[in-house]
């Protein structure tokens, strides 16, 4: 086991690796930012160390810094949490250089996972359906002539691209040329390059992803499956496990992401996301190789915890977990608690905390980094907590987030929350009997 | 005016989103500030000076929770800036180890008591293998220095006090 | 200005984020500030009293919890209280149902007005079926009635006011 | 299912009714003295009713205002909690007289277990081994001869007593004479009567309890059993699922408690107390015949709702969960964080709750009625809070309640708590490796 463990991050996501650090008696020292100098996590630490200004490029981006903090603190790993360098190759590749274990898979597994054509090369040779698609097209002929073998509608993409930019969905022939050119002109100004590619395009969908551990030698577990639709503008916003898929499906889906995360000898946890339409068609979209911020729901489930698992496989510990031995029990649902104003358009809000209270009795489970008299800072993102609840059943799941939410208190000076959107979502009824697709929010919350 | 009066002028003021209005009619003075203090003074009365608005908390900010990590401990520098805040502060600009002198065996780059230019190399702090010099930022006396030989210092870290020239 | 019409002023103030308001006119002078005391003064009368609104949960002590739960309306007695704190006050001293009458035929046992005797009836409280006569504690004059006929009350709520001989 | 449950209790207990309430859709009243108007079950429940002053016996024990504010807020259930009157059967009994249900067994079944004797007598006609012991006994000699048959050391016991008082210990018959006139004298002066009963002396033991859930029709269930060994002065302080017994012995514990409840038809929640020497003997001792305050580490690792299986079973809805259905998985510890000053011999220490902090993360529950703010009455019992922990061994679950505790803050002017004690016991070695006996606290506490 290491002897000191250097988390790389903030927020609620480093408490959650200090927490499982300091149940296996491992040290570990918070790298910080000015800005998060009297964070929970910080206070908490059993050693602290400032690696830069508030602007997380200056900070928690900030490589040299990282590796020198580990470096001077005697640290012999660094978790890097999720976001920031979490999915670095470059990161985890100087860490090696340097002596540093970094907890997570290889550089070369984020490498050739880490991009969209990588992913699908993988997928294919792991025989993991992936949406029908192309290579980059030069004209708008060549993509009628592709968009005619797909089936319409398509979506025309910058091969460079990301996060919906540059994207253009055509229906039929007569708007590929125009659809073409657009889609040219925003990837040129988007990303400098106005390569394009097309693909089928879903229009409704779940969000279906795997959680898998591997031990970096072939051995690979999946701890069940998490639904993720319910987004706004690409961001996850309630997760829960398992999915509402038939179970012949599900163990397909599982049976997928195992298959692939074992053709990479994928080492610790990663996630393997997936579209599934309403027909049960699903394909395979990308891998995060880090742990996700929904990863309690997969713990709630398992009774496992993935984080520790984490640190004990890249320390080198023997990891002989079975799949039978994995025992998924009930149902769990997290809610993200942003600091944003639901009411208006969630608008992100800051403040310090003057009332806090969380709510608590069974199956609750709290993951924040709030404390009565904590200063949101500015700089970062707005998660402030996540609530997780396991029950049963997703009925009483349900009924158990709504009771949590109810009794929780987040307030200070122009201080908001997303609480009383999810209070709206529980009562749902759409999302009571677990109709939901991707496009949840903005077509279901409004009746 | 009466409470159904006055709620319908507040009903309009948040409608179009107004911050101030003042009204002056035969039979009343009004004065509102959303979020501030409204003032409604009759016209026979003496104007009426009102209190400073609902002040921000007075209670301290709850103090974090410390019960079983250890207090943080003031840092040292933070009493010499009390003592000497005229003094310029050169602090660490990246995370790494102090170093008084180019190598073990040499001298220091500087000694309490030296002058130094600005531009002037004060110290080196290693990071991942690497020597980076630290130049003074300004020209002045070097009151103090703050880090040891061989210690860590992180990011923002107070090394050395330097009285202006 | 009645209680009604002051309950709906601060009702306005609160609907529309008022933190003050000042209002003088000959009758009465009034300041209200949220979160903190309303002074209510009479213009002929000297003596101030205030009475707490509903306080915005972040003032003073930290509160307790109220995000999703309906903010303890300040009780009507409380005001009651304040304003007339020379009043004796007949508390329920059981839970159960309040009857002002021994019968539903019959007339009331006191009415407001009425001049009423150290241990004279005031009302039944009707608890697990039995009927419990409430006496008056104190000889004087009843200056309100505060439950109504057939309310459930709870243990410890001001039933009658009762200005003493 | 109810219309309206009244709940007839305060603190933690009452929270975690309303929660249970919350949960299954049914409105709750909280009664309440007034020191408790201001309690976090008060504040969150849709309706509370003043049912007495401060003192309990005003209040709390005040079965003419409970029933009356049942009657007139239109409750149709009363949830007793534990203490108070949950054990109370002539409360019982009025609350079917007035057409409101008491969420608990029958009177009956409260009256018959209630007592040590008639929990004695269902013991033996279940074949459930109790204390070996006699009837009363008149004279020393009659001690004597009943000593030679269940062998030394024997505890004579006042017949009309209970919480030690008027017990001798007698190691050998020439102690008897003047053990059994000091006791018949303490028994006179305690309890108003000499009388005489005379039990085996267990120096050393395991208090471990049976959890069953019964359906009052003769389906009766277990939830594991606990240990309960860490006690101070009779008082429970830590408890845990399962026990650590070896698993025949586990099991035939488990099954007597089945069985006993059984013979009684038992309905609701209840709990079976045993005591377990060093080689293994089990003895019945009593029946609580109510939730516990330690119930809910039987929920952790059954991941069922104890409360409101309770209320479930009371509405009258079929309860027809199988033993086989009932999984238990991991380890449940579970401290009791009481208002007293460890420090000071656990004196009673009261106040403002100024900085409140509750961990979270994995396998985490706190049950409390804390907030910040919130003054601590000096009217009741000193417990402010229950830490939970759960995780798949002791092992992890110790490590776990360590780092919870490092995590918790209860300050306030003047107030103490007792996690210092626990932080203490997760520490000590005998308690690691689970060498406990109901002796722990002062045997292995100096070392």
């Amino acid at each position: 086991m290491f002897k000191k463990i250097l988390i790389a991050n903030r927020g609620e996501i480093a408490l959650r690796v200090l927490r499982a650090a300091r149940e296996l008696g491992v040290k570990a020292v918070v790298a910080h930012s000015e800005a998060d100098s009297q964070s929970l996590a910080v206070l908490l630490a059993d050693e602290a160390i400032c690696i830069g200004p508030p602007p997380s490029k200056d900070s928690y981006l900030n490589i040299p810094n990282l590796l020198s903090a580990a470096i001077i603190t005697g640290a012999d790993a660094i978790h890097p949490g999720y976001g920031f360098l979490a999915e670095n190759p470059q990161f985890a590749e100087m860490c090696r250089d340097y002596g540093i274990v970094f907890i997570g898979p290889t550089p070369e597994s984020m490498h050739s996972l880490g991009s969209k054509v990588g992913g699908r090369e993988i997928a294919a040779q792991s025989k993991v359906p992936i949406v029908p698609g192309t290579g980059i097209l030069e004209t708008s002929q060549e993509a009628i002539a592709a968009a005619e073998g797909i089936g319409y509608p398509v979506l025309l993409k910058a091969s460079a691209g990301g996060g919906g930019r540059g994207q253009k969905v055509v229906r039929n022939s007569e708007e590929m040329a125009t659809a073409f050119a657009q889609a040219q002109l925003e990837a040129l100004n988007y990303f400098g390059d106005p390569a394009l590619i097309l693909e089928k395009f879903i229009e409704l969908f779940r969000h279906v992803e795997v959680q898998v551990m591997g031990d970096g030698k072939g051995h690979v577990v999946h701890v069940g499956e998490r639904d993720c639709s319910i987004q706004r503008r690409n961001q996850k916003l309630i997760e829960e496990a398992p999915s509402r898929l038939p179970e012949d499906l599900r163990q397909e889906i599982l049976a997928a992401g195992v298959r692939l995360a074992k053709h990479v000898q994928y080492a610790g946890a990663g996630t393997l996301e997936f579209i599934v339409d309403p027909e049960g068609h699903f394909y395979f979209m990308e891998m995060n190789t880090r742990i996700q911020v929904e990863h309690c729901v997969s713990e709630m489930i398992s009774g496992l915890d993935l984080v520790k698992l984490q640190i004990l496989i890249a320390s080198g510990e023997p990891f002989t977990l079975e799949q039978e031995a994995i025992q998924l029990r009930g149902h769990a649902i997290e809610c993200r608690l942003n600091a944003e104003d639901y009411e208006k358009d969630f608008r992100p809000s800051i403040g310090k905390i003057e009332t806090l209270h969380f709510p608590g009795g069974p199956g609750v489970r709290v993951d924040s980094h709030l404390y009565t008299g904590y200063n949101v800072p500015p700089n970062y993102d707005s998660l402030v907590a996540k609530l997780i609840v396991h029950a049963p059943t997703r009925e009483e799941a349900i009924a158990r987030m709504h009771r949590a939410l109810g009794e929780t208190v987040i307030e200070g000076p122009g201080l908001k929350t997303t609480v009383a959107f999810h209070l709206e979502v529980m009562e749902n009824s759409f999302y009571k009997r677990g109709a939901i697709f991707t496009n949840f929010v903005s077509t279901r919350m409004n009746d | 005016m009466n409470a159904k009066e006055l709620k319908a002028i507040l009903q309009a003021l948040q409608d179009h989103e107004v911050a101030e209005l003042t009204l002056e009619t035969p039979d009343y003075k009004l004065t509102v500030r959303r979020g501030g203090p409204v003032q409604f003074i009759t016209a026979q009365a003496a104007p009426v000076v009102s209190a400073p608005i609902a002040a921000p908390p007075h209670l301290v900010a709850p103090p974090p929770p410390t019960s079983h990590t250890p207090a943080p401990t003031p840092k040292v520098e933070e009493a010499h800036k009390e003592e000497t805040n005229h003094y310029a502060e050169v602090k660490a600009p990246i995370v790494g180890t102090f170093y008084a002198s180019p190598s073990p065996e040499a001298a220091p780059y500087v000694k309490e008591g030296d002058s130094v230019q600005k531009g002037q190399i004060l110290c080196i702090i290693e990071a991942m293998k690497l020597m980076n010099e630290i130049e003074s930022e300004v020209s002045g006396v070097v009151k103090k220095i703050l880090a040891g030989n061989g210690e860590p210092v992180e990011y923002g870290q107070a090394l050395f006090l330097i009285d202006p020239a």
